[in-house]
């Protein structure tokens, strides 16, 4: 009983770090972008803000079950990715629910989210979202292919397939995956942007075409919840990348620490990197990444 | 494309290293907004300056200026006391209304936020809702030589002085009609000038006409009323121009002459007829009787003839225009255009019976009985005497005579050398018909130049012509020798006194400078008076006079019923504008009296 | 939870906070004001600071801002946008043209007074207002929405059916529902 | 001097003069050749320009209302970039009933000059494809460029006047006001607006 | 295989669309098959309102024509008007002008590399470009009193002389600049993905830019050199040293190189100006504005704005107020015929890139 009772509480208070820690990383990000681009940029608070606002906006449309759904099948293949993730190496409250396999689990339902999205896009009728979520899905198979890649490498590579096994086998080594099997993490990094959807590959919701693409007839609590899914996801896979190529973490300001560096690829490039078309961010993902995942494959195979 | 475009792919990210850089962002609302100095904000104008006459309102396309009434602003002559309103709903900051503002009273300035959620808020008055900061923050302004008025008015061609005096030929030139459109394009046609004529003559009207080549409509707006605008055109005393809204930087438009110019344009009696056509109402059978055929009586007697009344006009002399005939000297007012006038009246049905003195050839009482109506405009005819010793003696004689004299066509002797004493137009016109008659003239005023009620054109061109002026000099003697025959006129050197009262400084003897002057002729020119003796006594009693005027009420109607009186015998101006005024006001107030 | 007013206060106190500091514009460029939101948006004068960013559809608008004239083709536009807006929502009037015309006000395809057809929260003035003035009228819609004033969406649905009056004297061939809220 | 200058605008002229019946025709200055034609003559005209004279820029074409003529002039605008001159072609037609050739096969942005013409002026354009709506919609009125529509007018049936602005004084009146002058009505037309 | 057709409105609320527009999209997947394009958004009716206003508030109304650009207009508007009136402008109004004008032309390139590189998801470019183009409005706001909307070029000349210390901070200002279009080009022109983007995309080959009219600096991108500045030239440009750029391709990609071009040559013509801008009288006053009336005649006058050559058709019928002014900008021939013809086949993603790059602004089309 009492195993189970620590269980819950720590899934709830994993829930709000990640959602606290994704929010501020938004809010940092947002700040940081903005000094790159020579302004002053809203507060680090400023996301919670934004959710806070659009929880308490008015909601009068309605397109049927699957708006409705969407967001909430979001946030919740959000927090159940995140329950299977470890955040912290041993520490128990944050281990959560990991069972052996559990990469594979994770593989398929981080796509599951984005699905749960389609889905709401598509019942909204908006044409913009129908050709966002089309974008949204050629994109997905782009980053996908580079980032299963360097997953399998890593399994065969070895012989594991749950995320706390590759932990153990870096904190056994001492070595971080990234440099025992570099390729894997070179493209596992290259896809990292596409997973994260900020320039160059946020064509899906890309505005000056798009409006805001799949999310263009979400708004208010919908959005909102969007929002924190987003910034929990946000966090579960920064998090996830850490636990695969950066040892994971002992303690949460190491966490922090880590990530932060981790996230802050992504939101750098995408400060100073134009958008590429769909078909050329599939091109982007099918080439170098790809080949990286390939070497990495066959250097793990051998 | 190249296989991998690392710089491509590098050299972006050098754009990273900003974040180091200190951002650039303005701070507002922390910091205090910024505009630059020329910055067009919100409205201010100084309400003190402003004039009222609604120039800004009419260039703005947008209508977005109004004029509103202001308490505190009542108005006076020059200013409408109107003062503009801003519909910020309307504003487009183009400034075009600080441009064109002849005084520079309404400027921009810097503030330029306002923000608020009633949209009512936005209609608000320059000066007054923005009192305490408005009149520091002006930023954009228009200074005389920004600014789109012409502030420099085209310049009129005289003969030279010593042109001018060989004859009696006119001294002005007169515009032509170039440098006519040109001046009338600068009015900008707000009609403060009105209210300070007389007369209340349609000026923007007619300057517009002008402006738009339109000289008949000119003439026909001038007629409607002044019947003898020519005379105005070349000697009136414009008020007008006093007041134009062009004074407060630079010259009033030449009001004056553009009248003359569109009046010029008819030739004659028969043209102007033609051109005016004015409609003459069908005769009503009253009879209307006018004593005097100067400015005041031939305009009763106009427009009472278009009316439909009997009108006939007694005058003494042999020559209609009163003053402006005999007083005014040919080189300023030919006896051909006053005749040209009259004669015109004279085609729609005016009768003037000349040479007929009333109290002398017709009896007063015979004229006031046989009619409905009687208007007199008897002017000053005695000339005030200087009241010093000497005064009667042969060569000592007065302006108004002098002038009568040399219009009437006859001439006077009054030697090589002659004193003018006076300081009003009178005086410069004695002063200048004596220097045309070969005299070398002097002319004596008690005060300074610039007191001189004179018009300044007139001394400029007496000085032009080689009058000398002598201010500050009090007359105290004409001296004379044995035969009677003025040799000299003594006078006294006058300090100027600061009137306590607060009136213009009042002249001083200063004792022990007393001169002599050698004159062969002295000349009074400081005033005239009525003279009534052609009433009988018994109705005398029932007129009042006061100070030697008729009294008069706003209709002109003095305290007998059926006589009203106009002009210098009636007002205390005294000018040719004036008397027409009266006349016309007199039609109305008869027309009303008797067409009940 | 509780009904009452101390409670409610309370929740209307973070609501008003929260509404107050994350301002979503519509990226809806009606008129010439639209020239000034882009140097309010970037870094000079960086409008961001108040937590106020574009938004490209006007289902997560908070803010539609009538950036000037809006011409009678517009007009049915805008107010289809802003019934499709999301309460609460606020309109903000840039320039003079949307008080009373402004320049256009005798142009036969531009209306002359907005609040005749939408509810406007704020009027900023100018022609067109500077980012300084545009950012001033940010801060008195916050101070409006602090205060619980600008309840512009509440007055248009109390007196739908003087506004539906005027806009469809204006819009002749009206082929869109009557209201979609 | 200018004489000399004006060499290859006359030659251009005297083409033109030779070839087609000229309602009228000049060279204004440097730079400017002017040619009136009738409505028939304007695409034989403009073919001549644009393949023989190399005339190949349609720079512009407008239309202006002579309502005093009961007339719409026609104006196109030609730029020849070699010899950098401009030729204005001007045709008149009928207010009424106007019937103009369509062009837009010669130059195709032709095409949206002639689509607007259209809507504002209610000119039709012989054979003209596009929308018949360009820039307005559900116009019911007058085509709105027709000198005698009068848009003050229409803006005050159709939009609505900020109240407030009722006490506002014209000067020229309140100034006649307090002084009893009387207009008459033929001059009232001089007073200022 | 037919693919089913989407029907995709662009606008006119959408934030790809520059200015207030809409461009009514068929779409095959990724790919428009046909494009139409609607305008009218922003029709006021200049024209009819012109015929309204005297000939000096007309002059306060041209500049709305354009709204990133407006002194193009008014220069025309003052050349047309001084065309048909025969008024001489003075020597130094002239220099001033054309500094106004080149100024104008920086901060509208300026603008459009926000634009462009918007279009194509760098928003740091825009937050960048259109910051620093507040430095140049703030040399307007000196100059003229306006940010925006300067009503500065006047029929007769200028309307206000050069502030006092201007011409230190306006050389300032174009260092500045000249300095920060380094940063620019490492950020947008030598971006891959950028280049990847607009090479090949929206090309405009050389027959079609003569047949189709299309001016400014996409025509001089399909290796055209024309430019009204050499052609017809205005003001002082005959006595400035600049050059007209041609480049073969006519994609995106040559149009942004001509623009990165001109806007340091517009650097350098400022330069010029200041430099050689003579003393003496800047403003040929005009009469009364209430009573100006010009003689009967017509005239076209062209400049070159940043975006393609603008052209005026006005005719005077000797009245106080215009009889017709006719407008004609660039987008008029970029944005309708043209544009819609441009964007078959293209991808929706170029949509608005194309039309950014052809600098496309509805209210000179309906104006």
């Amino acid at each position: 009983m009492e195993g189970i009772g620590y269980k819950i509480l720590g899934a709830v208070l994993t829930t709000i770090l990640a959602f606290v820690v994704g929010m501020f990383y938004g809010g940092f990000s947002r700040k940081i972008i903005a000094r790159i681009q020579n302004r002053v940029g809203p507060p680090v608070w400023q996301n919670f803000l934004d959710v806070l606002k659009l929880l308490f906006k008015k909601t009068s449309v309605r397109y049927g079950l699957m708006h409705h759904f969407a967001p909430l099948w979001m946030i919740t293949m959000s927090i159940t990715t995140l329950m299977f993730v470890p955040v912290l190496n041993d520490g128990l409250f944050f281990s959560n629910l990991n069972f052996s396999g559990d990469i594979i689990f994770l593989l398929y339902i981080m796509v599951f989210g984005s699905l749960g999205m389609a889905l709401g896009a598509g019942s909204t009728g908006n044409p913009n979202s129908a050709i966002g979520v089309s974008r949204g899905l050629t994109q997905m198979v782009g980053f996908e292919i580079p980032w299963v890649m360097a997953l399998v490498a890593l399994m065969i590579q070895y012989k594991t397939t749950s995320v706390t096994g590759l932990m153990e086998v870096q904190s056994q080594s001492g070595t971080w995956l990234m440099f025992s099997s570099p390729f894997a993490f070179i493209a596992a990094l290259l896809a990292m942007p596409g997973m994260f959807r900020y320039s160059p590959f946020d064509i899906v919701g890309a505005p000056a075409e798009l409006a805001s693409g799949p999310i263009s007839e979400f708004g208010g609590k919908y959005l909102s919840t969007m929002m924190t899914s987003g910034s929990i996801f946000a966090f579960v896979k920064l998090t996830l990348y850490v636990d695969l190529f950066m040892g994971g973490a002992s303690n949460l300001i190491v966490l922090v620490l880590k990530t932060f560096t981790l996230y802050m690829y992504p939101v750098l490039w995408g400060a100073v990197s134009a958008r590429f078309r769909t078909e050329q961010s599939v091109r982007y993902f099918w080439g170098w990444p790809t080949f990286f995942g390939f070497i990495a494959l066959i250097y793990a195979a051998f | 494309m190249a296989f991998f475009d690392l710089k491509g792919l590098l050299s972006p990210v050098t754009g990273l290293k900003q974040f180091g850089k200190k951002p650039h962002t303005i701070m507002f609302p922390d910091v205090a907004e910024h505009a630059s100095d020329r910055y067009r904000g919100l409205h201010f104008n100084k309400l003190e300056d402003c004039i009222g006459c609604g120039n800004c309102s009419t260039i703005c396309m947008n209508e977005a200026i109004d004029m509103i009434q202001i308490a505190g602003y009542e108005g006076k002559k020059g200013d409408s006391g109107l003062r503009p309103r801003v519909d910020n709903g309307r504003c487009c900051w183009c400034a075009l209304c600080v441009e064109v503002c002849p005084t520079g009273s309404l400027n921009l300035t810097k503030d330029y936020i306002f923000v608020t959620p009633d949209a009512n808020d936005f209609l608000w008055t320059p000066g007054i809702d923005n009192k305490e900061k408005g009149e520091e923050n002006i930023s954009f302004y228009s200074d005389k030589e920004t600014s789109l008025s012409d502030y420099s008015r085209v310049p009129m061609r005289e003969l030279d002085g010593d042109v001018r005096i060989q004859s009696f030929a006119e001294a002005v030139l007169g515009y032509n009609e170039e440098e006519a459109r040109k001046e009338a394009s600068r009015c900008i046609s707000c009609g403060l000038c009105t209210e300070s004529c007389p007369d209340h003559m349609h000026i923007p009207e007619y300057i517009n006409a002008i402006a738009r080549e339109n000289d008949e409509d000119a003439l026909r707006i001038i007629y409607d009323n002044n019947p003898l605008p020519e005379m105005c055109g070349k000697v009136c005393t414009r008020r007008c121009e006093d007041v134009c809204a062009m004074t407060h930087r630079g010259d009033a438009i030449a009001i004056r002459w553009l009248k003359r110019y569109a009046t010029e344009t008819a030739k004659n009696a028969e043209i102007i007829k033609e051109i005016v056509n004015p409609e003459i109402k069908e005769a009503n059978g009253k009879k209307i009787s006018i004593i005097g055929a100067g400015p005041s009586g031939l305009t009763a007697g106009y427009y009472l003839a278009l009316r439909g009344f009997d009108v006939t006009i007694y005058e003494a002399k042999a020559k209609a225009g009163g003053m402006t005939f005999y007083g005014i000297p040919k080189y300023r007012l030919p006896a051909e255009s006053l005749e040209k006038q009259v004669g015109y009246m004279q085609s729609i049905g005016v009768k003037i019976n000349f040479n007929t003195r009333v109290g002398k050839d017709i009896d007063f009482k015979e004229i006031y009985n046989n009619s409905d109506a009687v208007f007199m405009g008897v002017g000053f005819e005695k000339p005030w005497t200087l009241g010093i010793t000497g005064e009667d003696l042969n060569g000592s004689l007065q302006a108004v005579t002098y002038l009568d004299v040399i219009n009437g066509g006859g001439d006077m002797e009054i030697g090589d050398k002659v004193a003018v004493i006076g300081g009003g137009n009178v005086a410069i016109d004695a002063a200048r018909v004596a220097r045309r008659k070969g005299a070398d003239v002097t002319i004596v005023y008690r005060r300074r130049v610039e007191d001189m009620p004179a018009d300044w054109e007139e001394i400029e061109g007496a000085e032009d012509e080689g009058v000398h002026i002598m201010p500050q000099g009090i007359p105290i003697e004409v001296i004379g020798d044995k035969n009677g025959k003025v040799t000299g006129l003594k006078f006294a050197r006058a300090e100027m006194i600061p009137d306590p009262d607060g009136g213009r400084p009042r002249p001083k003897q200063i004792e022990g400078s007393e001169e002599i002057m050698e004159v062969t002729s002295v000349i009074g020119a400081i005033g005239q008076e009525g003279d009534y003796s052609f009433i009988p006594d018994d109705m005398k009693n029932q007129i009042k006079i006061e100070r030697g005027r008729f009294v008069v009420d706003e209709n002109k109607q003095t305290t007998l019923p059926k006589l009203f009186a106009g002009g210098d015998s009636a007002n205390r101006t005294a000018d040719a504008i004036s008397a027409i005024a009266d006349g016309f006001r007199a039609v109305k107030a008869i027309e009303k009296m008797l067409m009940k | 939870m509780y009904n009452d007013k101390e409670s409610q206060k309370i929740v209307d106190i973070i609501q008003n906070y929260a509404r107050k500091h994350s301002l979503f514009i519509l990226a809806y460029g009606t008129g010439c004001g639209a020239i000034e939101i882009p140097p309010t948006m970037t870094s000079r004068y960086d409008a961001e600071r108040f937590g106020i960013r574009g938004s490209a559809t006007p289902r997560q608008a908070d803010v539609l801002l009538i950036t000037g004239y809006l011409a009678t083709k517009s007009l049915k536009r805008v107010i289809k946008v802003y019934e499709q807006m999301q309460d609460p929502k606020y309109v903000i009037g840039f320039g003079s043209c949307t008080i009373n015309g402004g320049m256009y006000w005798d142009s036969y395809n531009t209306i002359n007074v907005l609040d005749k057809y939408l509810p406007v929260d704020v009027y900023i003035n100018g022609c067109m207002p500077r980012p300084e003035a545009v950012i001033a009228g940010f801060v008195k819609l916050q101070k409006l929405i602090q205060q619980g004033k600008a309840d512009g969406w509440d007055i248009y649905k109390k007196n739908i059916d003087e506004y539906k009056a005027n806009q469809k004297k204006i819009i002749t061939n009206w082929v869109m529902p009557d209201f979609n809220f | 001097m200018s004489e000399n200058k004006l060499n290859k605008e006359q030659l251009l002229l005297d083409l033109l003069k030779k070839k087609f019946i000229l309602n009228e025709s000049a060279v204004r200055r440097a730079k400017r050749v002017e040619v009136k034609v009738d409505p028939k003559e304007i695409i034989p005209v403009l073919l001549y320009a644009k393949e023989n004279s190399r005339y190949i820029s349609f720079a512009h074409m407008s239309c202006v209302d002579w309502i005093e003529d009961g007339e719409f002039e026609v104006v196109y605008i030609l730029w020849n970039p070699e010899d950098k001159i401009n030729l204005f072609v001007k045709t008149r037609i009928s207010r009424d009933n106007g019937v103009l050739p369509n062009i837009d096969f010669i130059w195709r942005q032709a095409n949206t000059y002639e689509r607007e013409i259209r809507e504002m002026f209610g000119i039709q354009f012989e054979g003209l494809v596009g929308r018949q709506e360009f820039i307005l919609e559900d116009w019911e009125h007058m085509p709105p460029m027709r000198r005698d529509f009068d848009t003050a007018e229409f803006v005050k049936k159709t939009y609505f006047k900020r109240p407030g602005r009722e006490d506002a004084k014209d000067v020229r009146e309140f100034v006649q006001e307090r002084t009893d002058e009387e207009l008459p009505d033929f001059a009232k037309k001089y007073s200022r607006d | 295989m037919r693919e089913k057709t989407t029907t995709l409105y662009l606008g006119p609320q959408h934030p790809g669309i520059t200015g207030n527009m809409m461009v009514k999209l068929q779409v095959q997947g990724d790919t428009v098959v046909k494009a139409e394009t609607h305008v009218g958004y922003l029709h006021r009716g200049f024209e009819k309102l012109m015929e309204r206003r005297n000939w000096l508030q007309s002059f306060t109304i041209v500049c709305r024509i354009c709204v990133p650009e407006p002194d193009p207009n008014e220069e025309n508007y003052s050349r047309a008007v001084e065309e048909i009136e025969g008024r001489e402008v003075p020597e130094r109004a002239k220099y001033i002008r054309v500094m106004t004008l080149e100024l104008a032309r920086i901060a509208t390139y300026l603008l459009w590399y926000g634009g462009q590189s918007g279009s194509a998801g760098l928003y740091t470019m825009g937050q960048w470009s259109v910051g620093d183009r507040n430095y140049i409005l703030d040399l307007f706001e000196d100059l003229t009193g306006g940010r925006i909307y300067h009503m500065y070029i006047w029929p007769g000349g200028v309307r206000r002389d050069l502030p006092k210390g201007f011409k230190d901070k306006a050389l300032r200002t174009m260092d500045y600049i000249e300095k920060r279009l380094d940063d620019y080009d490492k950020l947008l022109f030598e971006n891959s993905i950028f280049q990847k983007r607009a090479k090949g995309v929206g090309i405009i080959d050389k027959k079609k830019a003569v047949e189709w009219g299309v001016v400014g600096p996409p025509l001089r991108g399909c290796g055209i050199k024309s430019d009204v500045r050499i052609d017809d030239p205005y003001e002082v440009y005959d006595k400035l040293d600049f050059e007209v750029p041609a480049m073969e391709g006519g994609d995106v990609w040559t149009r942004a190189l001509i623009r990165r071009f001109e806007i340091r040559q517009s650097i350098n013509l400022v330069r010029q100006a200041l430099d050689k801008m003579p003393g003496g009288e800047y403003y040929n006053k005009i009469p009364n504005p209430h009573k100006w009336t010009i003689p009967a005649g017509d005239a076209f006058v062209k400049t070159e704005s940043a975006r393609g050559e603008f052209g005026y058709y006005m005719v005077s019928d000797g009245g106080n107020k215009p009889r017709r002014v006719h407008v004609k900008g660039p987008a008029y021939v970029h944005g309708v015929s043209l544009l819609e013809n441009l964007l078959e086949g293209e991808n929706i993603a170029d949509v608005s890139f194309i039309m950014n790059s052809l600098g496309t602004c509805p209210p000179e089309i309906e104006r």
